[in-house]
């Protein structure tokens, strides 16, 4: 008994920590929205097993039933699923526009491009521009 | 009397729904590849789900929840059948090909489906 | 048997994760976690909620894996597999995991009715609503009138989201033009599919107005009403074409229609005020607080409704509307 | 009954679960997630019988209703990015 009673605790600890995994180790941006999203479930996993009563029935009142489950997670979760899909989209929307601007949405070629935009104004700021065009132009001769 | 008669029938469904079932996901997981398997998994699908839908009805009764089922069973025979259509026209489209029938996708009628498409 | 049903999905739950962890093809990825999305609404079911199953099913395995498909297609399928370093991400995973797996040795049992969740609001909700609101689904009367405040920050959010996306993916005229030009081709040959969409579609609307409606009595409401009308217009969208669904939805119109939804919520609320009671206090609304309540629950589910197909089907028109601009411009 | 008909249900709903991880091409992976949907329309179904609350059965229609839109959805969007891979292979 004592082991089923925190099984549903122990599975949304396991699927967080998988969500959270894919979030902070996987390069691809589309990738941690999916992580992202695994994490946000187990958080509503956790609410609504927070919400159960053994032998207790849908929070929907009947007079042949007298047990009923915890509506406030129910109400809590429901309109946070709705919320999560809107913020996936917006993500989406930005890693759409990611994609259009920097040609790749792997975190890593993102961040080395940012470095190179930054190291080459910083250059300018120097004043070496010249000494950068005549490095291309020795490359194309 | 009745009431039993109909309670036995309904397990008969139910029960035969389920070997359906059964059977289509041994063979979705068992067959070579992917023609067989979406043979295995549609036909199944139909019958199985149909009988165990009318197994639930009989135990329903008449009420507002056999009309649900019966929604059920229209949307599940409708949408099903047509998504299995779709999915094997878009893999034959791809260009992937039954397994008897390699050497036979030479042949002039399917390689012009295959042109036209 | 419940519990049984229980252990097993979650099961399942964690394989489908692992897998989705696992696999470098983004197609196959979203495609699991539509299953993922599934098997969680089954266990919403198992665990007696209802209208979270219900919410889950619509929203996860429908609109959410639709924008996945959609902004695959315009960001390539596959991901790289670059020289990422696992371990110092699996240490720190770990970690935290097993520190949160020691704080729930301290949580009261799964199914315990003296959990102190239970001790609290509940009670009140379960007992007294029937008299006060006078509406046999609890999470209806909770979500629209006891924390009414809270659903309107909601349908805020959803709205607010609609228009950072509207802004972030806008179309140009030369993308529209060029669209109504060329006739879609993408499913134009799968005629057998055009033909029983045609015929399910006013199938889905009706149901969807169900589902609104009826909201009071069974599981269902505006949020779920409203996801299922926009996967309706979705589905016609992909099948008849942009342009054909645009002349029905055209995008001033769901604008228009997004904001509406809000002002319907954020009206009664006034209204309520006009009328002497505080904000979103229903009561007054009639001369019977309980038919108030009544009416107040009704506008405002109307009012999320609304609000939600039209950000939904908003959204889905602006990631099209990309896929098209990459199909003809960007190459 | 019900929990019999329950059980084989999730015991295939395992066997397409395997399938679409297995998968090898795309297909078998969309067929074993339509297969997964039309199983978890019947499961909810004998759930709802199971737990004496048959009036629940909306939930059932609407899966009946978004399996098919997603599927259609992943058909779609797949096709052109085949094409897509193909016109940059030639």
């Amino acid at each position: 008994m004592n082991l089923i009673g925190l099984y549903n605790y122990w599975i949304v600890v396991t699927l967080m920590m998988i969500g959270f995994y894919v979030v902070i180790a996987h390069e691809n941006l589309i990738k941690k929205l999916v992580g992202l999203s695994i994490f946000q479930t187990s958080v509503f996993f956790f609410y609504i097993s927070t919400g159960k009563i053994h032998g207790a029935t849908a929070p929907i009142l009947d007079p042949k039933y007298d047990l009923y489950s915890n509506p406030l997670p129910h109400v809590l979760i429901l309109t946070a699923i709705v919320v999560g899909i809107a913020t996936t989209a917006l993500g989406l929307a930005l890693v759409v526009r990611i994609q259009e601007s920097y040609g790749s949405i792997e975190e890593y070629e993102i961040q080395s491009q940012d470095t190179q935009d930054q190291m080459e104004s910083q250059l300018e700021a120097y004043g070496f521009r010249k000494k950068h065009d005549l490095s291309i132009q020795n490359l194309d001769e | 009397m009745i009431e039993l008669l109909l309670d036995m029938l309904s397990w008969v469904l139910l029960l035969s729904g389920s070997f359906f079932c059964l059977t289509g996901g041994i063979g979705l997981m068992r067959f070579p590849e992917f023609f067989s398997r979406i043979h295995a998994a549609s036909l199944t699908d139909t019958l199985g789900a149909s009988l165990i839908l009318m197994g639930l009805m009989l135990q329903a009764g008449i009420t507002i929840t056999l009309a649900k089922l019966i929604m059920i069973l229209i949307l599940s025979l409708i949408a099903g059948t047509t998504a299995s259509h779709a999915m094997a026209k878009a893999a034959l489209k791809s260009g992937m090909c039954p397994l008897d029938q390699v050497d036979r996708s030479q042949q002039p009628e399917i390689k012009a489906y295959k042109d036209k498409s | 048997m419940e519990t049984l049903i229980d252990i097993v999905l979650l099961s399942f739950l964690v394989l489908t994760a692992l897998a989705v962890a696992k696999m470098h093809d983004l197609f196959a990825v979203v495609m699991l976690s539509g299953i993922y999305s599934l098997l969680s609404a089954s266990l919403f079911l198992d665990l007696d909620a209802v209208d979270v199953a219900f919410t889950e099913a619509s929203v996860g395995a429908g609109i959410s894996t639709l924008l996945f498909l959609a902004s695959l297609k315009l960001v390539g399928r596959y991901e790289k597999r670059t020289r990422y370093r696992p371990m110092l991400a699996l240490g720190v995973v770990l970690a935290t995991g097993t520190l949160l797996i020691y704080g729930t040795l301290d949580m009261p049992h799964f199914g315990s009715p003296d959990t102190p969740v239970h001790q609290h609001v509940a009670p009140r909700y379960l007992n007294d609503s029937m008299a006060e609101i006078g509406v046999p689904n609890v999470v209806t009367s909770v979500l629209a009138s006891y924390r009414g405040y809270d659903t309107l920050g909601e349908t805020l959010v959803i709205f607010t989201a609609g228009i950072g996306v509207t802004s972030l993916l806008r179309v140009s005229r030369r993308t529209k033009r060029e669209e109504q030009q060329r006739v879609p081709a993408d499913m134009q040959q799968q005629i057998i599919l055009r033909v029983v969409a045609k015929w399910m579609l006013p199938l889905i609307m009706v149901f969807a107005l169900y589902v609104q409606f009826h909201g009071d009595y069974g599981p269902g409401g505006g949020f779920q009403a409203g996801v299922i009308f926009a996967a309706g217009v979705i589905l016609y969208t992909m099948l008849y074409g942009l342009s054909t669904t645009q002349k029905v939805f055209p995008r001033k119109m769901l604008e228009l229609f997004a904001a509406l939804g809000v002002l319907l919520y954020g009206g009664v609320g006034i209204t309520c005020l006009l009328l002497g009671g505080n904000f979103l206090d229903y009561n007054v609304l009639r001369h019977d607080p309980v038919h108030g309540q009544h009416l107040g629950i009704l506008l405002v589910e109307l009012g999320v409704g609304i609000t939600v197909a039209s950000v939904m089907i908003m959204i889905f028109f602006k990631f099209t509307w990309r896929t098209v601009k990459h199909k003809y411009f960007v190459k | 009954m019900f929990a019999v008909t329950a059980l084989t249900l999730l015991v295939v709903m395992a066997l397409a679960l395997a399938r679409a991880f297995l998968g090898p091409t795309l297909y078998d992976r969309i067929l074993a997630v339509n297969n997964f949907g039309t199983k978890t329309v019947l499961l909810i179904a004998v759930m709802d019988f199971l737990a004496g609350r048959p009036d629940f059965l909306d939930i059932a229609i609407v899966y009946a209703l978004i399996n098919f839109i997603s599927i259609i959805g992943v058909l779609r969007f797949f096709e052109y990015a085949q094409q897509k891979t193909v016109e940059h292979g030639e």
